[in-house]
């Protein structure tokens, strides 16, 4: 297909609106969304509202049409996405499957891997997710310690991995493993194409102090990998890793041209709605605590104007790419802040957990925010040593052979 | 608590350590978190042979302590309880104790006082009402002179193991001012709701009086002069939730600097980081604060000193505060596995919430001590 | 303030830059803390010739902006003025002038502001009064009907630059509310006492009015009707306070950061110990945070926003606060070299305190915004 | 003098009781101290009150008789400031004459600096300060840069010293040098005995920010000292400076028996009294107010309750001796919460600097507890290390001649 045939934006959005119209479900704006851990009836359904799109001729629209997509551009996408408005969509598969995973192995794997798994996931057939970080692992993702060796054409795998999202529902996993460990700790890791659901593979669904089941940790134990498995080159699975990084904050920046319609489908923890805390523990005239309101209203307003502020300056490249860091700890801190509020507005109410907001719930997951997507400390040396140009923390396993990097015994 | 203690304190805290660790260790207490008592009776009454229950009762009535200083000595149970997040009417059941053994005006409640040293009785203060911050002194529930004694209406909740309780200490409003009657949770009129409690084992319960009757002998102290006794339960309530923070505190700062040794980033374990270790020289500062402001607390309401009242709410301002704050920093200290169901943090944190939250915010005390070293300025409510 | 400037813009930075380092730099504001003024008239006249008077003023009145948005170049001028702990009345002058352009009905006030535009006058808003804290809604000054129009009576404290100013420009209550008068410095009952500043510069005196007699065109807009006039002044003080405060901390960081650079403790530079990393990266992310809070209440102000009170208020609930707990953290960085006279640290702690308390400080903010976000519970005062 | 021949402590106390009435004049309750700056009267008065002490056979009590001292037990000392009270004492001797130097003296000095330093002191003739930080040096004070070289039998020392605390008062220091350049830090140091009013010494007096000038700098320009000015062995300097510590820790914990009367004689900067700023500002029934009232309150209390807690940790052993720095943190955090509650207390009478506490004057002063003895960082340091056992810093200068050591540019 060459430029001079691509459909016009404008005639693309005019199909894309009419066929919705006809196709797709209305959103029910009064459903219920399901509780924490139950979500298997979303699953199925994502997967038909995908079959539908792809059968529609309106799946994977900047995905090359070699592997499954329509080949258009992000104008395409944006337009179809403003028109998806108000349709039920397959949007659990935004993040990771078509904007993280998919386009890493557009960039790194094989022609077949490129050819099987991208136009299954467009197709609605397959669900792909991230095996990278580790029990043992914490900030540190290169210090990983599961293993691949070989064995003949094969690969054996063995170790743990955890916190991989909504890993329960997915069919093919991104599974980053050490495979030399002679080499120093970037240079000894290769990354795998694995199928989730098979014999070796034992899957453990994480349950955190608010209910919520959508982390899971694997457990390996020999499991076999064949070798047209490995995803770029054997002890290059670093390069791929920082493509899925790079994919993962484009994506969480809202900028990746693979993802469909708005959203991720999955509701996160709601903050808390400070105002209707005080009005239902009787305090919302009380002087005290209108001061709080106003101060935690003030650092809402403030962390969205921090972001508009630090977006502009990458966009414009007046900051540089570390400073989106600034954004992260911003936020972990507005929350932490918001969160202390809340359970001083709410008082002796704070009792019951329940309540308005669930405030006593809500604050045993206070350091959610700081943790998920690298944790505020790592933040911090990024913005000291990368933007302020600080000197970098002692590294122990800094060109070092990995078996000889000390390891925690936890 | 305090550094120094006595011989038999200390062989007392082995006990105390022993008994809970054997009895009630943590997958015992996740346990109790799915049974609808929050407690086991049995167990509870072998506690109270350790004396846990008799620390604040005269020995006539069957009381009796290690030191002679017996909320000393009950704030190191409680110290020990909050190290492994104990169940039971240990709170509960000492801050009623406490208000009869105080009430040495009015009816005789020995039996009572006997049954609930022996733990077969479990008794709870019900002292906040629905909606409502701490203002114990001023309770919307009414007692009404009746054929026979007194006629309650009214509601109360945050009322802690009610559901589990067989007296309810209740705080009344009467025509002659603040009044406490103990109320047989059984008492026609009286209906127990449970509510959402976000400590995995201690419990909290609405509870409704319509048209409860109940016979002078129920008074605690004198018609309309429970206002010393509100304060001295409350008194001991802060000193025990304290200690028993304390006690949270101490396991949990344990745990989480052993994981900072053990757990390794780039080839370094975590205590070698040095924003790290300043995070934990601080709280091993708090906590080092909070210990000592209990302490002096304990000692000031076990002297009776003029200035208990005081050291109480300074006690609950800094403890209650600085708990939740080193708490959640323990947390993340661990990373993602400190908000995980599995990890025992949680366990924590609740209770330390929980005790923040009861019988006075922080905040509330704040507002107490300013009563106290401004009082001229001190709203007329 | 923004990121993104325009090349006139830019500009117009680098002139107002090289004219306060080659006119005001700190040696010379140190000078002038000696002086009686706090400032220089002829070079607030040639500083007024670079239109440091004229942004919020119409073209007609001799005003005009570099880039059309007045208040945003304004802001620009204050950043720098922040960054030099500048002197002089660019604050209290603009804030006189954005009321006087504001006041579109009523008395003409035309040849008084050609005259501060022009650096010939120098005004400023007489609000606080003594021992109050921030209430411009209701004066205690009154203003009553007088033969030849009004006579004023009262005191006004925390008046800026009052012993400087030709004109001030005076809240008062009236018969028909809340109403703003400019009265000459130098009107017979009109008495002026410096008070103490914290500020080396910028000056405050208290102000009293003993039957003042005031014609009625000394009125500013309608009588009755300054809510609104108050309303902007408020918006632009804070506006350009909070712009002033970013400047200082914006240079403060600046020479902070060098400094962890430069200074070798135990053979290492301040600047890899992960602990004080660590305290950098949250100031820088505050400063960040503090330039992006302004920009909007700035814009919102310039551009007449639907949440321009609200947005103001933010900027100076979180400017406020941050702005001197960064700079005290500064100091700590520093060591003891930081709390002495000779080094520049407190110039700007002077400066930014200054600041968090004048034009309501950021707790009294806070309850603005509370009356925003929850008014059905406001306060009926 | 044997044990046997000691007056016994009644007989003493009755002694000095009628010796205070008749000789020493009493405390004026109305005197107004002296504006910071201008305290030479104040060191005039310091010396005759001395003589007086020493001409009525009571100064140095706990000093040995060889040294000019009484030779008696602190028990005796004890009972001679209880005395004391209400009289005018030369408490400005007590820090760091009396109770440091002195003793530092004593412990390392040769038995001519015995004599004559010390006894000169207790005659009211002299008066010893400490030359011991330098402008480059902040809290790595082995790190220091002043050099003594040796020229024949004397020593010729350049450098600077700082933060000497009311060295203009003074007639001899303990002055801290370098004299082996390719030693490790803490090897290569030698103390010296230096008379602080000669040529060759510029004395300078730092004006704080709060106006005091208590605390002077002074610089070495090819200053030409004795071979008997050093004090115990060349080199061993940091053994004289580790005593001096040692005595400075046991003054500031109220444990010298070298202090006569209570006190240091010097005012220190009040704390704000957060009641009175309230009233002033006319807030104190202001809920808001109250809470920080109250919270001031509160912090206040539990800095007594912490000292009082670890005092007893330390002196029954239950807490290891570095648990000092639990206290000196927890002050310093005291200290700056207090302060700031001071400012959002007095609202906008901030602006005036003056008023209520002088609050903003009080606050550009924040500061000062976390920076002098020690900053806090220092604290954290000492407490994860030596209380928690974390691993040490990384000290670039460790077991590395000094001379390689890399100093920074300021």
């Amino acid at each position: 297909m060459t430029d001079s045939t691509v459909e016009a934006v404008e005639s693309f959005r005019l199909r894309a609106r009419a066929w919705l119209a006809e196709n797709m479900p209305r959103v029910d704006v009064d459903a219920v969304p399901p509780p924490p851990g139950d979500d298997d009836a979303e699953w199925v359904r994502t997967r038909e509202l995908q079959k539908k799109l792809y059968a529609g001729g309106f799946a994977g629209i900047c995905f090359p049409s070699e592997y499954g997509g329509l080949g258009l551009t992000p104008e395409h996408q944006r337009a179809f996405t403003e028109e998806s408005e108000g349709y039920e969509m397959p949007l659990l598969l935004n993040v990771p499957t078509f904007s993280i995973c998919a386009p890493t192995i557009m960039d790194m794997g094989s022609e077949q891997q490129k050819r099987e798994r991208i136009s299954a996931a467009i197709r609605g057939d397959e669900i792909l997710v991230q095996f990278l970080s580790e029990p043992s692992g914490g900030s540190d993702l290169a210090g990983l310690v599961t293993r691949a060796d070989r064995d003949g054409d094969t690969w054996v795998l063995n170790g743990a991995k955890t916190w991989s999202t909504c890993a329960y529902a997915a069919d093919y996993a991104l599974c980053l493993a050490r495979t030399d460990w002679d080499a120093p700790k970037h240079r000894g890791l290769t990354m795998f194409l694995v199928k989730v659901h098979q014999p070796g593979i034992t899957m453990r669904r994480i349950t955190q102090v608010s209910g919520s089941t959508e982390f899971c940790e694997e457990f390996f134990d020999d499991l076999v990998l064949p070798a047209d498995a490995v995803v770029g080159e054997v002890n290059g699975g670093w390069a791929v890793a920082s493509r899925q990084l790079f994919h993962e904050r484009t994506a969480v920046g809202g900028g990746s041209p693979f993802t469909s319609g708005r959203g991720t489908g999955r509701v996160s923890q709601p903050k808390p709605d400070l105002v209707q805390i005080a009005r239902a523990s009787g305090r919302a005239a009380d002087p005290r605590v209108r001061e709080m309101l106003g101060e935690g209203h003030a650092l809402e307003r403030v962390q969205e104007q921090l972001i508009r502020r630090v977006s502009i300056g990458l966009e414009t490249g007046q900051m540089p790419s570390p400073a989106a860091s600034i954004m992260r700890l911003g936020h972990a801190e507005t929350d932490w802040r918001v969160d202390d509020l809340a359970l001083e507005i709410a008082g002796g109410l704070a009792v019951s957990g329940e309540g308005p907001g669930r405030v006593g719930d809500n604050f045993l997951m206070r350091q959610g925010a700081s943790l998920g997507g690298g944790s505020t400390e790592m933040s911090r040396n990024i913005i000291s040593e990368r933007i302020l140009g600080m000197p970098r923390e002692y590294a122990a396993d800094r060109d070092v052979p990995f078996s000889q990097v000390k390891r925690g015994s936890s | 608590m305090d550094l120094v203690l006595s011989a038999d304190q200390k062989l007392f805290r082995a006990t105390v350590k022993g008994f809970l660790e054997k009895e009630a260790p943590l997958t015992r207490v996740r346990e109790l978190a799915d049974t609808s008592t929050g407690f086991d009776r049995d167990w509870w009454s072998r506690a109270a042979e350790l004396g846990w229950t008799a620390m604040l009762v005269s020995e006539e009535l069957g009381g009796g302590s290690v030191s002679g200083d017996g909320l000393l000595d009950l704030a190191i149970v409680a110290e020990e309880f909050g190290r492994g997040v104990g169940p039971g009417p240990l709170l509960a059941t000492n801050i009623v104790l406490a208000g009869l053994a105080a009430a040495t005006d009015g009816p005789d409640h020995s039996h009572i006082v006997e049954a609930l040293v022996s733990g077969e009785s479990v008794a709870t203060w019900a002292v906040y009402e629905p909606g409502g911050q701490w203002s114990p002194l001023t309770p919307g529930l009414t007692a009404k002179p009746g054929s026979d004694g007194f006629v309650l209406d009214g509601v109360k909740d945050r009322v802690e193991l009610a559901e589990q309780a067989d007296l309810l200490l209740v705080t009344a409003t009467t025509e002659q001012g603040l009044t406490q009657f103990l109320v047989p949770a059984d008492a026609a009129g009286v209906s127990v709701e449970a509510s959402r409690s976000l400590d995995l084992v201690r419990r909290f319960a609405e509870v409704r009086f319509a048209g409860v009757e109940v016979p002078g002998s129920a008074v605690v102290g004198l018609v309309g002069r429970a206002e010393p006794l509100v304060e001295r339960q409350l008194q001991v309530a802060i000193v025990l939730q304290s200690a028993e923070t304390c006690g949270a505190l101490e396991r949990v700062f344990e745990f989480t600097t052993q994981w900072a040794f053990d757990r390794y980033s780039f080839g370094r374990p975590l205590a070698s980081y040095q924003a790290l270790k300043h995070r934990f020289a601080d709280m091993k500062t708090w906590i080092e604060a909070c210990h000592a402001t209990t302490g002096a607390a304990a000692r000031a309401v076990q002297d009776g000193a003029e200035d208990a009242a005081e050291l109480v709410s300074v006690a609950k301002s800094y403890v209650g505060s600085r708990s939740t704050q080193i708490l959640q920093d323990c947390v993340q200290m661990h990373g993602g596995i400190g908000v995980t169901w599995e990890h025992d943090l949680h366990l924590y944190l609740r209770r330390a919430t929980v005790n923040r939250a009861l019988y006075g915010t922080p905040e509330d005390h704040r507002l107490r001590i300013a009563d106290i070293i401004a009082p001229s300025e001190r709203k007329t409510s």
